[in-house]
């Protein structure tokens, strides 16, 4: 699983960095991260690129993209990965402190592996969090909703992308 | 009335008392309990709570178990059947999900036992994880309590164990996850507090041979240092009682509660869906020693 | 409080009444008020009245007393504590009563276990609390002279699962 | 399910010696309701129903009494040692807050 990141060029890195505000303050850190995350600049390589497109016109919100990765009812991403700043993280997925802060994944990389990680890989441990496709004996009050909808999912992103700031 | 048995449990009780320290050879029946010390599945829980497995919340609900099953029901007790304490049934549990000819399809105790009581003894059937059921059907597993899981994998019942493993292997629900993502692939790691216990027999002996199958990327590393995908069974020491739960629960309430958890359909107990994936289950345990009721946070 | 405190548990005077709350700001040299904080908040003078009201009035001095505990409790329904006090069951100098008290809990008192000097033998007891969420956990004894040791322990609570 | 509240088990070592200072452990199945917790369904409190006195006496002598907050946890257990200069009846009472009392006696012999 490892193949993929390894293969994106460290300048693509660099740009997503910038793309993303890696300013050293927390307050100047705060204001960047409301940018659009998409870089327009990356290179045209699909299997990197997942799903390059942002979901929505809106700007991912990474205050709102805490919360619902931190939230049980919604993203939950705690329950597998380490994130800052949280007790009792689960580690059967690894560490997206880390994860974020040694890859150089593109930002649709990471869209892919929220909306449908199965792409990645089909055997992931990962749940499916947008995508609705091919989903079996959903329970009943959830059919016709989406764990993270289009909007949440651009808010983790950007959420996701203000870890990539080394503390 | 005559057939009251308050005598014989009356020294069912004491034995049992007398059993926490002293083996009692008096006894009809040698039933023993949960030993924490033959539980394979205790050793990723902290030592505070392997020392409370030692003497844990559910001592003494086999008591209970068996009081149900001397309880006289308009003149016969299961005993009437299956001897004084149900001494004709020690081994039995081992095959359970079992293959029922009539049927034409595994069965699990709850089931025998609702069709002991509504077709032969002409009581109602007991509700579904409602504490008598659990007693009882946590009565009938005990009394096998050190004899290895032996459920039938072949004949009629090799396509019904294909099905549970279908159903452990397919991702379902909104989660769009299956039983084996967590239970094997992330098997030795946390979701969150909880420990994702691997359910087959591998056990203690085979921990070099399971770790080395593992792919080498980070992933081995994390569950070498978690203690890796050491099987500690399952069908093996269910019912358990869980600290969460305050209370004996069977298998079946682990499956739904599962289910409801990855945001699947919540089936019936006892339906085939949960019958199947038992008897899958159970197959990856045989040959574990029963230890019933397990302990668990 | 029950009504047990003028049960003949005592040879002389086990169950002593208590007294006013003695909080202090002494935080140095191991001399602590109860809570060791002064001035508290609202769930920090709780915590102080209920170890004034069944451990009695007083400075703790958090030495001697120790708390088995799990680090991480895997379920703070049922959390295994044993305290041991390491000191003397002489008839003349014993250890009369143990309480132990859970922080953050709604209700901070847990448990107080009356010793009897000789026949209770050893000043270590032991039971399973619930802890709501992550708290320290204090053990506080009493000696036959009023003399008040503490122990302390962080006991983290896990939160489980995969959400649903 | 209440049934089988205050059915108690108590443990002590095999073999005591005259003298000797020995662990003794007890259960006792209760609900230990803190008062504090909601009916899912109903929305209504659950009264508060749980053990707050305890009693243990030896040879006809009390030698610990526990008073207990609803913090004990459900199934509520509890050890403590006790100085063994005989033989005797070891016996523990547990009282509610409901006003019931369950007890359970242990004969302790000693070599």
């Amino acid at each position: 699983m490892d193949r993929l990141h390894k293969a994106i060029p460290l300048a693509l890195a660099a740009a997503l960095l910038a793309a993303c505000g890696n300013n050293a303050s927390q307050d100047k850190k705060q204001k960047a991260e409301t940018k659009p995350v998409a870089a327009k600049t990356e290179p045209v390589d699909v299997a990197v690129l997942g799903i390059a497109k942002p979901l929505t016109d809106k700007p991912g919100d990474p205050v709102n993209g805490r919360k619902l990765a931190t939230s049980k009812k919604k993203g939950n991403c705690l329950a597998c990965h380490d994130l800052p700043d949280v007790h009792f993280a689960g580690n059967a997925g690894p560490s997206l402190i880390e994860s974020m802060q040694n890859n150089d994944r593109s930002v649709g990389w990471i869209r892919q592996k929220i909306v449908d990680p199965k792409v990645d890989n089909p055997d992931t441990v990962m749940f499916t969090f947008h995508s609705n496709e091919g989903k079996k004996m959903i329970r009943p009050d959830k059919v016709g909703t989406r764990v993270l909808d289009a909007q949440e999912v651009e808010d983790v992103i950007a959420y996701l992308l203000t870890l990539r700031e080394k503390k | 009335m005559k057939t009251r048995r308050s005598n014989v449990l009356l020294q069912g009780v004491l034995g049992l008392a007398a059993l926490a320290f002293v083996a009692s050879p008096a006894m009809a029946l040698d039933l023993k309990g949960y030993d924490a010390n033959k539980d394979p599945g205790l050793y990723k829980y902290s030592e505070n709570f392997r020392g409370m497995a030692e003497f844990p919340p559910s001592d003494g609900m086999l008591e209970d178990g068996k009081a149900l099953f001397n309880k006289d029901r308009s003149g016969q007790s299961c005993a009437t059947c299956h001897g004084e304490d149900g001494e004709k049934l020690v081994g039995a549990s081992t095959h359970y999900p079992k293959y029922d000819e009539k049927l034409g399809k595994p069965k699990l105790i709850q089931h025998q036992i609702n069709s002991c009581l509504t077709e032969r003894m002409g009581q109602e059937a007991l509700k579904w994880e409602k504490g008598e059921q659990v007693m009882l059907t946590t009565y009938v597993k005990a009394l096998s309590n050190g004899m290895p899981l032996s459920i039938q994998t072949d004949g009629p019942m090799a396509k019904f164990i294909e099905l549970g493993k279908k159903a452990y292997d397919e991702r379902i629900g909104h989660f769009d996850i299956a039983c084996k993502h967590c239970h094997n692939t992330a098997a030795g790691t946390n979701i969150r507090a909880e420990y994702m216990s691997a359910p087959d027999n591998t056990g203690y002996a085979n921990l070099e041979a399971v770790v080395a199958k593992l792919p080498a990327n980070p992933e081995r590393e994390r569950r070498l240092a978690a203690g890796a995908a050491i099987g500690s069974g399952s069908v093996d020491h269910w019912p358990i009682y869980r600290t969460k739960w305050g209370k004996l629960a069977t298998m079946q309430r682990r499956l739904r509660t599962c289910n409801k958890n990855v945001r699947a359909v919540v089936h019936d107990y006892g339906s085939d869906y949960y019958v199947n994936l038992e008897a899958y289950l159970g197959s990856i345990s045989n040959g574990m020693e029963m230890n019933v009721p397990g302990f668990r946070p | 409080m029950s009504n047990v405190m003028d049960k003949p548990v005592s040879r002389r005077g086990l169950f002593s009444t208590v007294g006013r709350l003695g909080v202090t700001a002494a935080l140095a040299g191991g001399v602590m008020s109860p809570t060791g904080v002064a001035v508290a908040s609202g769930h920090e003078e709780k915590l102080n009245k209920s170890v004034e009201r069944y451990m009695g009035a007083g400075e703790v001095t958090y030495e001697k007393v120790t708390i088995d505990a799990p680090i991480i409790a895997e379920n703070g329904r049922v959390v295994p504590v044993k305290v041991t006090v390491d000191h003397p069951m002489t008839d003349d100098d014993f250890i009369e009563s143990v309480g132990i008290f859970v922080d953050k809990n709604p209700i901070p008192f847990a448990a107080r276990f009356r010793l009897k000097p000789g026949q209770a033998g050893k000043a270590v007891v032991a039971t399973r609390l619930k802890i709501g969420k992550s708290s320290n956990l204090r053990a506080i004894a009493r000696t036959n002279n009023g003399k008040l040791l503490g122990g302390l322990r962080e006991i983290k609570v896990t939160i489980g699962g995969c959400g649903g | 399910m209440s049934s089988g509240i205050g059915k108690a088990k108590i443990r002590i070592p095999r073999s005591i010696q005259a003298g000797d200072t020995v662990e003794v452990k007890a259960l006792i199945r209760h609900p230990m309701e803190t008062g504090l917790r909601k009916n899912k369904k109903t929305k209504e409190k659950i009264p508060a129903h749980y053990i707050d006195e305890v009693t243990v006496e030896f040879r006809n002598e009390t030698v610990l009494v526990a008073d207990w907050g609803a913090a004990v946890a459900k199934d509520p257990f509890f050890s403590f040692f006790l100085q063994v200069d005989g033989p005797g009846v070891l016996k523990i009472t547990w009282k509610d807050n409901k006003g019931e009392v369950y007890s359970k006696t242990t004969e302790v012999t000693v070599k």
